[in-house]
């Protein structure tokens, strides 16, 4: 390995890292398989895009920027409310109603970015989930906007581009999902690959020494959960559009915990880790409930627990580890 | 007479009861090599804590040049070409030193922020970084992840990290502590190797390397200045030998 | 014929590869109006008549939360249901009864609608049930308009996810049902002209203060004041000092079953209010069998207007509580009951139809529909096509040695106020 | 006489008391010993379930049950530690809170499956029941004992880890573990020791807890927001600081209640972010 890369330019080197791996693209091109092994998965795959694309959103900020949050549903409630309240007071097309959802949540992720980006460790965590329960609180009482507890009534959503209409079986839903996955996939990559996720990197690996390099670290985390929250935006209102519904759920804590155990079961801070992750659990979750309805609890623990104690550090954590130590023996 | 490249006035600190730093009034003219000893617990770290803004003094001013940097937060210091080392390795374990570098040149540069650029496209940042670590002989390890370079090279990395920001003013904190006698030299050698227009002060136990590399030493004890000179003046001082020299332990 | 629910079965890959041979440009337009046709044919043949599918079962598609905070409601709605279908087999007209249970986890429309979706095209559910959560119904019941599909409401009690699917039939209750019952009856019979409401803060509270409020002041009572309790809230002692600062005559109270009924009916002794003299009136929720249980004699003289309680007395009743309790060791309860009618309904809808199982026939068979429950008569509305039945006037009383809550009154034929 | 809200603030802080004998085991495992373990409310279920099969099936004492409940969810937590966590102290935060969620998880699916989804009621003594008159107050006997087992847990832990010699144990082997071993104390055991006793109160509190907030599976996830908002506040590590923390979360809850009821769930949120940006290690956080 290093012989190889050392006899690279410094810049062919960094853009060798950026550059596409045949496993990525097997990896896009088997998530159009559903259209045709799995037609009648489509609305589970919709669901598990859009499960993979919040995780996504989480992986910046904890996975790059070190910020360890349990209240990222905030950004994805906010993002479905205001989708699906955007469907029934304005219109009912889907890409303007996505962008008004992401960008509340954006905004939203802006303003609060002003007091996290002043904790680390478990203030931080507390105080995240403290705004996330506060936000879920408020979409509770406001029940004449978001309906309270019987969840939001009457989203209609007009059909994408005029042409397809979301119906029954998922098709357009995953058709829909699976774009806005991959937009934010190949937006987030860039990211990543950017200076500014270098930036990320950096404060994730060493906070006390960013400043001392001359860095505004609190100025790139909250530029980072800016980004984050949009993206989170983006999910929570594909959801409300996709399934025509919006619930407390969609804004309340076992959201973002779920969310948190899919990111870190697939791997933090691997890019690949939240898509991974979501699908496991979701499929996981899809398949122990089918044959347990009320005990599948136990078979997702018993994942869980078989995770972190055979691939540390995530399933694609575990696995690089295990890669490296296999190819050097 | 030269100009004076950073300076404190009356600079003062104390945790609780106990002061750590007194009164103490520094000047460094311009491409000045400075040493900074004293024994243990001297208030040595501290002082460069206090200078770079990582502490923030009870009392007295720092300034840079001719500006008052004493209310500026740390990172503001370095733009303005103030950079440090740490004397506990404070890298980036998970970076290479080539992405660690052009991280600390891209932000010295102004374009750490920008998400939507490939780095690669960046070209005059990646050479200035790796100009850099070929200068401090790191230039072969530049891909290899920090955590797994030879503790002497994660020295060289932190100066080479400090290098990055175009320091007008460095403080280097034990640049080679922990490392083999042998090693040392050569890290000095790096240090003693930089622009004359650098103004350096470092902190330093091994006495050999202080008379031989410092123009100038500052002798703190207690928290407060003892006394300052040139490394002929310090050796001849009796008080010096009394308080520091006689007693000091190797650390 | 189509495999039986094989999931990754080869005739269906060969199908599906075969159709793409078929239709040899299926790129982007092409494929999605493609794959609706064939998604339609699907559809189709799930629709066919009865007759010329014999054979096949009929599949119920049960969603519910069967995991966490709300799990009992569901396992014991699934115990109406299997003791249901243990007494009377699982075979209605000819054909096989499956069901097929689908966890929502919860209040999670967006679950309950790909649930939904799922069971109908890829399981060829015939009927959707269950739904103890009015967030699961209406995720549901626009799967239920949209594919023509019968849906039970077994328990989900806001009034308005009858209107949401014509294919909808609700054999539960309506929470405006037994609030306006409970404020009519305490103004009038109850003797009392000032209440105070205490209700837990979300929509089913807030349905069941403003029916209450609504028919108390009609009755000619008096709101002498009001408080909405958070939902997550263990810790009853303040909202109840606030009543008792004003020494009200009566209090109406709505909380979700659970732990808070027991929880706020120990504050209830606590802050010193003695059911005995202060009319404290509640919906059934608030003094369950394991509030009771757990209150003791806090409890006596405790009223609450319910439409079920396994001590109801009634023949069919106490063979229904003796079944219940010889297959489940322990006592139905609302949801028990909500499944076990909703079955019953099920059964009987079939049989007219004599197994036809879509949505129009079975709608049809099941408006108007009249029987005997456990928990006395009961009929569906043909116009609104949900529940009517009789709205029972209880009191926490010891009856040898046992608190049990005892009907002492009660309103007939009652219908959810707010249809239209 | 006292005027009715001195009776509500009571309640808060009995309330208070409840949420700190649930909360102080995991300050003492998450602040010593740096572990985050999110099955914690698991092992108080544990205690809870304990206690309610010891009531209700065998007739024993409600009071005769509390130890049987500590010593039950301390054991197995002994188990989990031996055979688990302990391979995990060193492991990242993100690898715990997965192990532990899965526990967590686990834990709730074994109680469905044992004990069946139905809320557990249970009956105190009698002389635990009702309430006590007291300068016109009336206060419940069971909040009362409430406070009383909560200051004794209190002034045992403070005496247990400051005085003893296992406290200073535990206090070495969290500093610097190797200079630790090298003074000759068993780390392993010290550590096993002191996860037991944390999983202990929190079998305590899951027992002492069925009678205000009763029990069924999902208690496993129902307080552990409750516990982690009592911890952060308080300070981890410090049992004076869970201690200030749930008085300060118990009757800011109460009073809020009392006076401004629109605000409601509002508040103990509001408290909690309110005092970590004031101070950001907690009440009494050391760092």
């Amino acid at each position: 390995m290093t012989q190889v890369t050392s006899s690279m330019t410094p810049q062919a080197y960094l853009k060798s890292l950026s550059r596409w791996r045949a496993a990525e693209i097997v990896f896009w091109l088997a998530t159009l398989l559903p259209f045709f092994l799995f037609p009648s998965y489509l609305s589970l795959a919709s669901q598990i895009a859009l499960a993979a694309l919040f995780a996504l959103s989480l992986d910046i900020i904890l996975g790059y920027a070190g910020v360890v949050s349990l209240g990222h549903a905030a950004f994805f409630g906010v993002g479905a409310y205001a989708a699906g309240i955007f469907s029934k007071m304005v219109w009912g097309e889907p890409l303007t109603g996505l962008l008004f959802g992401a960008t509340l949540a954006g905004l939203l992720g802006y303003a609060s970015s002003f007091i996290i980006a002043r904790f680390r460790h478990l203030t931080l965590i507390m105080i995240t989930l403290g705004l996330g329960l506060l936000a879920h609180e408020v979409a509770n009482r406001a029940h004449w906007l978001t309906g309270g507890s019987d969840g939001l009534q009457g989203i209609e959503i007009w059909p994408v581009f005029g042409l397809f209409k979301f119906d029954l079986y998922g098709t357009t839903a995953y058709g829909y999902s699976l774009a806005l996955l991959f937009i934010f996939f190949l937006a987030s990559r860039r990211l990543l690959n950017s200076p500014f996720g270098l930036a990320l990197r950096g404060i994730r690996e060493n906070w006390v020494r960013m400043p001392a390099i001359g860095a505004e670290r609190q100025a790139h985390i909250r530029k980072a959960y800016t980004i984050a929250a949009f993206m989170a935006g983006v999910a929570g209102a594909a959801l409300a559009q996709t399934t025509e519904s919006v619930s407390l759920e969609s804004i309340g804590f076992q959201r973002s915990a779920d969310v948190l155990v899919m990111l870190v079961l697939g791997g933090a801070g691997r890019l690949y880790g939240g898509l991974v992750g979501a699908t496991i659990f979701m499929v996981a979750r899809d398949q122990f409930s089918g044959i347990a309805p009320q005990y599948w609890y136990f078979w997702i623990g018993v994942l869980l627990v078989t995770v972190v104690m055979v691939l540390p550090n995530g399933i694609l954590g575990g696995l690089s580890k295990l890669t490296a130590r296999w190819r050097k023996p | 007479m030269t100009a004076v490249a950073l300076s404190t006035r009356g600079l003062s600190k104390s945790f609780g009861s106990l002061p750590v730093a007194r009164d103490i009034n520094l000047e460094l003219p311009v491409g000045a090599r400075y040493a900074l000893i004293g024994p243990n617990g001297a208030g040595k770290t501290t002082l460069i804590n206090l200078v770079t803004g990582m502490l923030a003094p009870n009392a007295g001013q720092i300034f840079l040049g001719s500006e008052d940097i004493t209310a500026l937060e740390p990172q503001e210091r370095v733009k303005r070409g103030l950079a440090r080392t740490f004397q506990i390795n404070t890298l980036f374990p998970g970076l290479n030193p080539l992405e660690a570098v052009t991280l600390a040149v891209c932000e010295r540069r102004g374009i750490a922020d920008r998400f939507w650029q490939n780095i690669a496209v960046h070209n005059e940042a990646i050479e200035e970084a790796y100009e850099i670590l070929s200068k401090l002989r790191l230039g072969d390890v530049a891909y290899q992840p920090t955590r797994e370079l030879p503790y002497g090279r994660q020295r060289l990395l932190e100066i080479a990290l400090a290098l990055a920001t175009k320091p007008r003013v460095l403080l280097l904190d034990e640049p080679a502590a922990g490392v083999p006698q042998e090693e040392s030299g050569d890290i000095f050698e790096v240090v003693a190797g930089l622009s004359n227009d650098l103004t350096l002060l470092f902190i330093e136990h091994d006495m050999h390397v202080v008379f031989r590399f410092a123009s100038h030493i500052i002798v703190l004890v207690g928290g407060a200045v003892f006394t300052a000179g040139s490394p002929a003046e310090i050796a001849a001082d009796p008080g010096v030998r009394e308080v520091y020299l006689g007693t000091r332990k190797h650390g | 014929m189509r495999p039986r629910r094989g999931r990754f079965s080869l005739p269906r890959l060969w199908g599906i590869l075969g159709a793409k041979d078929a239709n040899k440009v299926i790129q982007g337009e092409e494929y999605m109006r493609h794959s609706l046709l064939a998604g339609a044919a699907l559809l189709a043949t799930a629709l066919l008549p009865a007759g010329a599918q014999a054979q096949e079962p009929i599949r119920i598609g049960f969603i519910s939360a069967f995991s966490g905070q709300f799990a009992d409601t569901s396992a014991q709605m699934d115990n109406g249901i299997k003791l249901y279908m243990k007494q009377h087999g699982d075979t209605v007209a000819g054909r096989k009864i499956e069901i097929i249970r689908k966890d929502t986890g919860g209040p999670n429309p967006d679950v309950a609608k790909r649930l939904a979706q799922e069971l109908v095209v890829r399981d060829k559910a015939d009927i959707l049930a269950g739904f103890t959560l009015t967030p699961e119904a209406l995720g549901a019941a626009g799967v239920s308009a949209e594919a023509k599909k019968f849906m039970v409401v077994m328990n989900a009690a806001t009034s308005v996810i009858t209107e949401r699917s014509p294919y909808i039939v609700r054999v539960s209750l309506t929470l405006p049902q037994i609030s306006e019952t409970a404020g009519t009856w305490l103004a009038t019979k109850g003797g009392a002209k000032k209440a105070y409401t205490m209700v837990s803060d979300f929509g089913p509270g807030l349905d069941a203060e403003g029916a209450f409020q609504r028919a108390f002041k009609a009755a000619g009572g008096e709101i002498i004041g009001s408080v909405r309790m958070p939902v997550a809230n263990p810790d009853f002692s303040a909202f109840i000092q606030r009543a008792k600062d004003l020494n009200p005559e009566s209090i109406f109270v709505f909380v979700p079953g659970g732990a808070q009924p027991a929880a706020i009916g120990k504050a209830f002794a606590e802050r010193q209010i003695d059911p005995k003299k202060v009319k404290i009136m509640s919906t059934g929720e608030a003094v369950d069998e394991q509030a009771v249980k757990a209150m003791g004699d806090l409890a006596l003289g405790r009223l609450s207007t319910w439409h079920y309680d396994y001590n109801h007395k009634s023949k069919m009743n106490e063979d229904f509580v003796k079944a219940f309790n010889a297959e489940f060791k322990r006592n139905p309860d609302f949801f028990a009951v909500g499944g076990y009618d909703g079955m019953r309904l099920i059964y009987e809808a079939l049989k007219k139809t004599g197994g036809k199982a879509d949505g129009d026939a079975l709608i049809a068979a099941a408006k108007g529909m009249k029987w005997e429950s456990p928990r006395g008569p009961i009929s569906i509305d043909p116009a609104t096509r949900d529940i009517v039945q009789t709205v029972y006037i209880r009191r926490v009383e010891k009856v040898g040695g046992a608190i049990v809550n005892v009907e002492f009154d009660k309103v007939e034929n009652v219908k959810d106020p707010t249809h239209k | 006489m006292l005027p009715p809200v001195f009776g509500v603030l009571f309640d808060g802080i009995a309330y208070g008391m409840l949420l700190f004998v649930l909360s102080v085991g995991l300050s003492v495992t998450l602040g010593l010993m740096n572990f985050v373990n999110l099955a914690h409310c698991a092992f108080a279920m544990l205690g809870g379930y304990v206690t309610v099969t010891l009531v209700n099936e065998l007739q024993w004492p409600f009071l005769a049950t509390l130890p049987v409940s500590f010593l039950a969810a301390a054991a197995a937590s002994v188990v989990l530690e031996r055979l688990f966590y302990r391979r995990l102290y060193r492991a990242s935060d993100l690898d715990q809170v997965l192990l532990t969620i899965g526990f967590a998880f686990i834990s709730v699916a074994a109680a469905a499956y044992v004990f069946g989804t139905i809320q557990q009621p249970i009956q105190t003594p009698p002389f635990l029941r009702g309430s006590t008159g007291f300068l016109g107050l009336g206060l419940s006997n069971y909040r009362m004992f409430l406070v009383g087992i909560a200051l004794v847990v209190t002034l045992l832990l403070v005496a247990g880890l400051e005085y003893t010699r296992f406290g200073a144990q535990v206090r070495a082997a969290v500093d610097n573990q190797r200079m630790a071993r090298g003074l000759g104390i068993d780390v392993d055991r010290t550590f096993a020791v002191t996860f037991a006793l944390g999983s202990g109160l929190a079998g305590l509190g899951g027992s002492l807890a069925i009678d205000i907030v009763g029990l069924d599976p999902s208690f496993a996830f129902t307080y552990l927001v409750y516990v982690l908002i009592i911890v952060s506040v308080g300070g981890l590590g410090s049992i004076v600081g869970s201690f200030a923390a749930a008085c300060l979360i118990g009757i800011s809850d109460v009073a809020g209640k009392y006076y401004a009821p629109e605000l409601g769930a509002f508040l103990i949120y509001l408290v909690m972010v309110a005092v970590l940006m004031w101070k950001p290690a907690g009440l009494f956080g050391r760092r």
